[in-house]
């Protein structure tokens, strides 16, 4: 299905496809004849596709899975890795509220998981008030209550009274409604609803207490809740012009497109390196 | 033409191969029709089945049926008790059941014995517009309007819950309700309804005691599909009830359904092949079988109690 | 039936009339159905109805006890009395008027419930809830619509599994259970076989030594046999109205010899 | 004599009149509510989402600006699968009917196919979505293409479709067969030119709130992956496509508020769909429930 | 109609009969409907079957052209022959027989198409597709059922709107457009008023020069005005069958005498 016809099969991560959404629009004004469609499976779906050959190139929130590699392997479907953009995943609490100044991830492992005794701010941190904190998390089946759960959680299960939402507006709206909300989503949902939140600094390896933004989150300073989003792209597929050529397209406007949908651009020279590694791919 | 009609009939009769072989082949085509809806469930079932075996020889069957939670997403101790899961479609099912039969019921009779003929041509179609929105409009219509409503009236109502969503889905699943109930109670024969009258019955009598037990089982079936609506929709609960599963009644709560996790998986990360992606199936089932029997009760009660006219 | 009999000869009140009819018109959005209709109609007697198809004898019959404004497009002038009061005044609620006045339609429509609760359904709409005297009611209301005996062994079973002519038996005795004063018949017989249509006609002659009757007709025969008194209706008007045998032995209108006779209808 | 007595009736009476004047207002209250809440949800999204509807929201293909995205894409795909899953839904759908109305004996087999369309009916419409996964875009390899959506809608309405039917055929009464029986016609003529043709509007109105179902599920369409961008148009049942609701619940979720109201302006459209399809359904019966 | 008088004077085929019946019975499940039925219908000549309610007239009617058999439980012995040929055999299809036997039934049962519609529905079933031929049978039917110039002007409206009369004349009309031989009627006017019975009356009278025509009908005054043999059922048994006019001066059996006198029935 793939050889010979101009088509761009990609799917996956719901985070991921705002970007690709934002090339896809762009190239496929640009290239009328080349038909781009870009799937919402979530990370996990897409690579199914992947797998299952359906798709030439599959969005990823986190990297991926042992098991989705063994398939992958045993299917001698040859891909590579690349990152596109990266996310800050955002801390944030009420506009209310005026005693969270930072948060380090002791305190948030403390806060968030399921053993947590933490039931006031109070508990969080002496001084602050005693009233009850709400918990507002992605969906447990998605890349960023993952990402979440692997550094922050570290492996331990959340606490049974947050409540969990698939849909991020729904967490920002969470927030927004009770005083002594504090949820975490990508960085995008709190940029575009800067006003009704507070985002909180979250206390790096360093010990810098560092707000998610454009350029602390590009720079690394914002740590360790800034992750990569990534594409797995299909050797073979590379093969096809259009794949080629689309995705060639994806890493020279990646940077511009990211930033235009709320997310920070990598840095120049990884996106150069990917659209190098491609060409050798493609042997061109 | 003194009899020509008949030497016509006859010379026709002579050459109506076709006839007869579409006379034969019609009720095979039929029957063929009528078998693809069995092969549909067969479909489903093997479709369920297969992928459900594979998660019943990673988790057992019997945790399955008495773990107390659902907890699937855990790397070291996933537990999969479904009875969370059920809880939270039950709990959704009976607030929606509470809303959409007394009010569905009522607008049928409303419609059917007090309504001019006027107000139920304009009042029908409206009701039947409202069956047809997006589910996916309900769930952010409870998120974003029945929600705060209802936290304007219950302190400390989380912003998910069951209850916003089970009112919701009840209000959809009112038009159904009201529309097939009110077909049941017009099919009942108008001069059943004049002989009631005429012996001095108000309407409202009428209607209790004459219309509604001779279109019960009418009635009944359409509580029933409204009951399966309910224990299916996934939409509206995907997005106003949250998703955490709980083994609990208290509609102020945060719950998850079995068809909001399927939602949730299926839209989610969950490797495939994994249990995870395994156990959409063995939910599915269960919802399968729950609707399944469902119907059956419903179709031994339409049986039973229906009173021939 | 002996009784019945007797009865007749010795009416108790002769002149008493159960309804008054003074100019009387009726409408279906812009048809006239009845025209200026003045009609006194006789307590604890037969009054039957004759006509054409089409001349308004149905809806005149509907008209009496109100049940002509379940379709919309009806209008009316006129008055009409029952005992003295004006069944259209807000003071005589409707559902009182048919209370007051039971009905018996052209096709048997018993309710899709037992033949016992058939019968019992008026009593306890009208709040009688002992078991033992709506026993007693369905009893002699059964027995009073000859019904009584063909189905006291299975009073619970469906309505539906009666025969044409019981199941009109038993919408007349679901009438009488209620005791009305009135009771109005369109064309009970029209849907009967002979052998059911001779047993109602045999009940009329037996009830109206309670009950006032105004039964509608099609069937002049039958008419003459069991009616006291016959308004004869062409074009929703009243042609003639006298007592049943002078109607049919001496029309005193050329139009009712004509029908009569059977130059027409 | 009089077991009525008629003290007690004329008592009650006033307690009737009150409980059937109750019962009038309780009843056109929850009629109103129905209507009420309809109205709210109606004016909801009308304020929100007028902004965005333009022409350009119609012509134009999904977009990262708010401005710029246009519905194109959702509404013809929701066309071509509605292409698919009218005829076959509705063929397959009445036919069933007739064999179960009209040839089906009283066998154990056709009271169990009867009793499993039954059950079909309840059957929750993402099971459909995991069978035509399953079975549609895996096991016959159709990927995700329109024929597979199409096919999974039509199987989802199917029993909707029958039950409807079966309805319909049921109504045409007894005495028509007899009249053209004794014509000499056979029974596929009766069904063809007698049955059929009474029972039409019956089975057209039903077809039709089914397929105004089918036009705003998501759910099932979610399971087998409908696409969410696409800048083109379908060429053929094998093309990707995207439908009205997945694009609306996309829209949704995205970060921008602006997006919420493109959202709205994409739920009227659908609204606008399905109430043209309701007035036909309403249409039609107005038409032909001439009651004989 | 002057033709018709003239030509019931001099019967064409008069020992020919249309229909031999021997020896028949039939039951619904277990109940015994029809005894030892032994029948001789003439050709062009009116037969009327009289009886009381549920004797199994509608029952033997239904058997001649085996409507009879869309009741499941419906069993059978014993010969009818039409025309010579044996009805049940599977040589005469039942398509066949029935287009040769017409039917018209008690309640008018129009389709719900257009009154063109309605009479050309049968020529077309049998595959008669040309307009022009279409278009001389519906006229030539329309004016054999007396119906031609009330309904002229709106051939293309719908059936229903005609009156109940109307409607059992087109019944008839759609009945006469593919010629049959024989015209079954169970009880054609018992749902219609006196006017509209009259004209039916009238044209089955007219139609028997072409048709030979089997009546069934409770009313005895009919069977005597219209028929020229007569049948009295009872219980499933034919009682007597006779020339109409001596059956009814003179009946030879108790149990007629005492059902056409009334007694009874
Ligand atoms: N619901 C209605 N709407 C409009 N006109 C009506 C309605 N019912 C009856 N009519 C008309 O009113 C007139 C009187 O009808 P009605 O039924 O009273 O006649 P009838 O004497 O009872 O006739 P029949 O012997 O056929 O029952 C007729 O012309 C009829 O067409
Ligand atoms: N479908 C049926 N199943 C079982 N019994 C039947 C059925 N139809 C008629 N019968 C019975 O067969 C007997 C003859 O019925 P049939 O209808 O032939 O009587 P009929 O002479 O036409 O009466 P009527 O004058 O009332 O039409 C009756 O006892 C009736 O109960
Ligand atoms: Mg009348
Ligand atoms: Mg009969
Ligand atoms: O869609 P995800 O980014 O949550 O995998």
């Amino acid at each position: 299905q793939s050889d010979g016809s101009k088509k761009v099969m990609v799917d996956g991560s719901s985070t991921v496809f705002p970007i690709m959404e934002a090339v896809a629009e762009e190239y496929s004004a640009a290239n009328p004849d080349v038909r781009a469609t870009i799937g919402v499976s979530g990370t996990g779906g897409g690579f199914e596709k992947f797998i299952a050959g359906e798709t030439h190139i599959s969005n990823a929130s986190r990297p991926i899975k042992e098991e989705e590699k063994k398939l992958l392997e045993e299917k001698g479907i040859e891909y590579t890795e690349f990152k596109l953009a990266l996310d800050g995943l955002s801390v944030v609490v009420n506009k209310e509220n005026d005693w969270v100044d930072q948060l380090t991830i002791e305190e948030l492992n403390k806060m968030w998981s399921e053993s947590s005794e933490v039931e006031t701010w109070a508990d969080v941190r002496e001084g602050w008030p005693e009233e009850e904190i709400k918990f507002f998390s992605p969906g447990s089946d998605s890349g960023t209550f993952d990402y979440f759960d692997e550094v922050v959680l570290q492996g331990e299960q959340i606490r049974r009274d947050a409540a969990l939402s698939e849909d991020d507006n729904v967490l920002v709206q969470g927030v927004t409604g009770s005083k002594n909300g504090i949820g975490y989503f990508g960085y995008a949902y709190y940029l575009e609803n800067k006003d009704e939140l507070k985002v909180v600094p979250i206390v790096n390896s360093k010990g810098e207490a560092v707000e998610p933004n454009q350029e602390t989150i590009q720079s690394g300073k914002y740590e360790p809740l800034s992750r990569p989003l990534f594409i797995y792209v299909k050797h073979e597929a590379l093969k096809n012009d259009a794949v080629y050529d689309f995705t060639k397209y994806t890493f020279e406007n990646a940077g511009k497109m990211a930033e235009a949908v709320g997310y920070v651009a990598l840095p120049d020279s990884e996106y150069k390196d990917a659209i190098q590694k491609i060409k050798e791919i493609a042997g061109k | 033409m003194e009899a020509n009609v008949r030497d016509m009939i006859k010379e026709k009769q002579s050459n109506r191969k076709l006839l007869q072989v579409s006379e034969k082949a019609a009720p095979f085509f039929f029957l063929v029709c009528a078998v693809i809806s069995v092969l549909t469930t067969l479909g489903i079932i093997f479709t369920l089945l297969i992928e459900t075996v594979s998660f019943f020889e990673r988790v057992s069957i019997v945790e399955f049926i008495t773990a107390s939670e659902w907890y699937p997403f855990s790397e070291e101790s996933p537990s999969f008790g479904i009875g969370s899961l059920i809880a939270g479609t039950l709990l959704i099912t009976f607030i929606a059941m509470l809303v959409s039969i007394p009010i569905g019921l009522a607008s049928a009779i409303y419609l059917s014995e007090y309504a001019t003929p006027r107000a139920r041509k304009v009042i029908k179609p409206v009701l039947e517009v409202l069956a047809g929105i997006p589910t996916i409009v309900y769930g952010f219509f409870a998120l974003t309007f029945v929600t705060p409503l209802l936290q304007a009236i219950i302190k400390d109502l989380p912003i998910f819950n069951a209850l916003s969503a089970g009112i919701v889905v009840g209000i959809m699943i009112i038009p159904m309700i009201a529309s097939l109930s009110e077909d049941a109670m017009n099919s009942v024969p108008n001069a059943i309804r004049e002989g009631a009258l005429a012996m001095g019955s108000t309407r409202l009598e009428v209607a209790l005691k004459v219309v509604l037990p001779a279109a019960f089982s009418g009635i009944i079936a359409s509580f029933v599909l409204g009951i399966s609506r309910a224990i299916g929709e996934t939409m509206i609960v995907a997005v106003a009830a949250g998703s955490t599963p709980r083994f609990s009644l208290d509609v102020t709560e945060s719950i998850q359904t079995m068809t909001a996790y399927i939602v949730q998986v299926s839209m989610g990360d969950a490797t495939y092949g994994s249990t995870i992606y395994y156990s959409i199936y063995a939910v599915g089932m269960t919802l399968f079988v729950f609707t399944l029997i469902m119907n059956l009760i419903a179709q031994y009660i339409s049986r039973r109690f229906k009173e021939e006219y | 039936m002996l009784e019945s009999v007797a009865v007749k000869k010795q009416p108790k009140t002769v002149s008493k009339s159960v309804y008054k009819i003074n100019d009387f018109n009726l409408w279906y959005g812009n048809d006239q159905a009845l025209n200026e209709i003045n009609l006194d109609i006789p307590a604890n007697k037969v009054t039957a109805i004759i006509g054409p198809s089409g001349c308004g004898k149905s809806t005149f019959i509907k008209a009496l006890n109100r049940m002509v404004e379940l379709i919309p497009s009806v209008k009316m002038t006129g008055s009409i009395m029952n005992d003295e009061r004006d069944i259209f005044s807000s003071k005589y609620k409707v559902e009182e008027l048919r209370t007051n006045v039971g009905m018996v339609f052209q096709k048997p429509n018993p309710f899709p419930k037992s033949i016992y609760e058939n019968v019992a359904y008026g009593p306890k709409t009208h709040g009688i809830k002992k078991k033992k005297v709506l026993d007693e009611i369905v009893e002699k209301s059964l027995k009073d619509a000859a019904l009584w005996d063909e189905v006291k062994d299975r009073l619970q079973e469906n309505a539906f599994g009666l025969s044409g002519g019981q199941q009109q038996r038993l919408c007349i005795a679901r009438c009488l259970a209620i005791e009305p004063e009135v009771i109005l018949m369109d064309e009970p017989t029209s849907a009967l076989d002979p052998i059911s249509t001779a047993k109602v006609e045999e009940l009329v002659q037996t009830l109206k030594e309670k009950y006032s009757i105004i039964i509608v007709t099609h069937n002049m025969q039958q008419a003459a046999r069991i009616s006291d008194r016959t308004a004869f209706f062409l074009n929703g008007e009243v042609i003639e109205y006298r007592e049943t045998g002078e109607l049919f032995s001496n029309p005193s209108d050329k139009r009712t010899e004509d029908y009569i006779t059977g130059r027409f209808g | 004599m009089n077991l009525v007595d008629k003290n007690i009736t004329k008592a009650k009476m006033k307690q009737r009149l009150v409980k059937n004047n109750t019962g009038r207002v309780l009843f056109f209250l929850a009629t109103v509510f129905g209507i009420i809440v309809l109205f709210t949800l109606l004016v909801r999204v009308l304020t929100e989402g007028i902004g965005f509807l333009d022409l350009g929201f119609l012509t134009e293909f999904a977009s990262r600006f708010p401005e710029q995205a246009g519905f194109k894409a959702a509404i013809v795909g929701s066309f071509w699968l509605m292409a698919i899953t009218a005829p076959i839904s509705i063929i397959l759908g009445v036919g069933t009917a007739i064999y179960l109305e009209e040839y089906a004996k009283k066998s154990r087999f056709n009271r169990f196919i009867q009793m499993n369309i039954s059950n079909l009916a309840g059957v929750p419409s993402i099971v459909f979505g995991l069978l035509g996964l399953t079975v549609f875009v895996r096991l016959m390899e159709m990927g995700r293409s329109i024929i597979a959506g199409g096919l999974t809608m039509s199987l989802l309405i199917l029993p909707i479709i029958v039950v409807a039917s079966q309805e319909a055929l049921r109504a045409v009464s007894k005495e028509q067969y007899e009249a053209s029986y004794a014509m000499g016609a056979t029974k596929w003529q009766t069904i063809r030119r007698v049955i059929l043709p009474a029972a039409l509007p019956g089975i057209l109105t039903g077809s039709i709130l089914a397929l105004s179902r089918a036009i705003g599920e998501t759910a099932p369409l979610l399971m087998i992956g409908a696409i969410t961008f696409i800048a083109y148009l379908p060429e053929n049942i094998w093309s990707g496509f995207t439908v009205m609701p997945i694009q609306i619940f996309n829209w949704t979720s995205r970060p921008q508020e602006e997006f919420q109201f493109v959202a709205a302006a994409g739920i009227i459209v659908l609204l606008v769909m399905l109430i043209v399809m309701n007035s036909i359904a309403v249409l039609i019966r107005n038409k032909f429930s001439k009651r004989f």
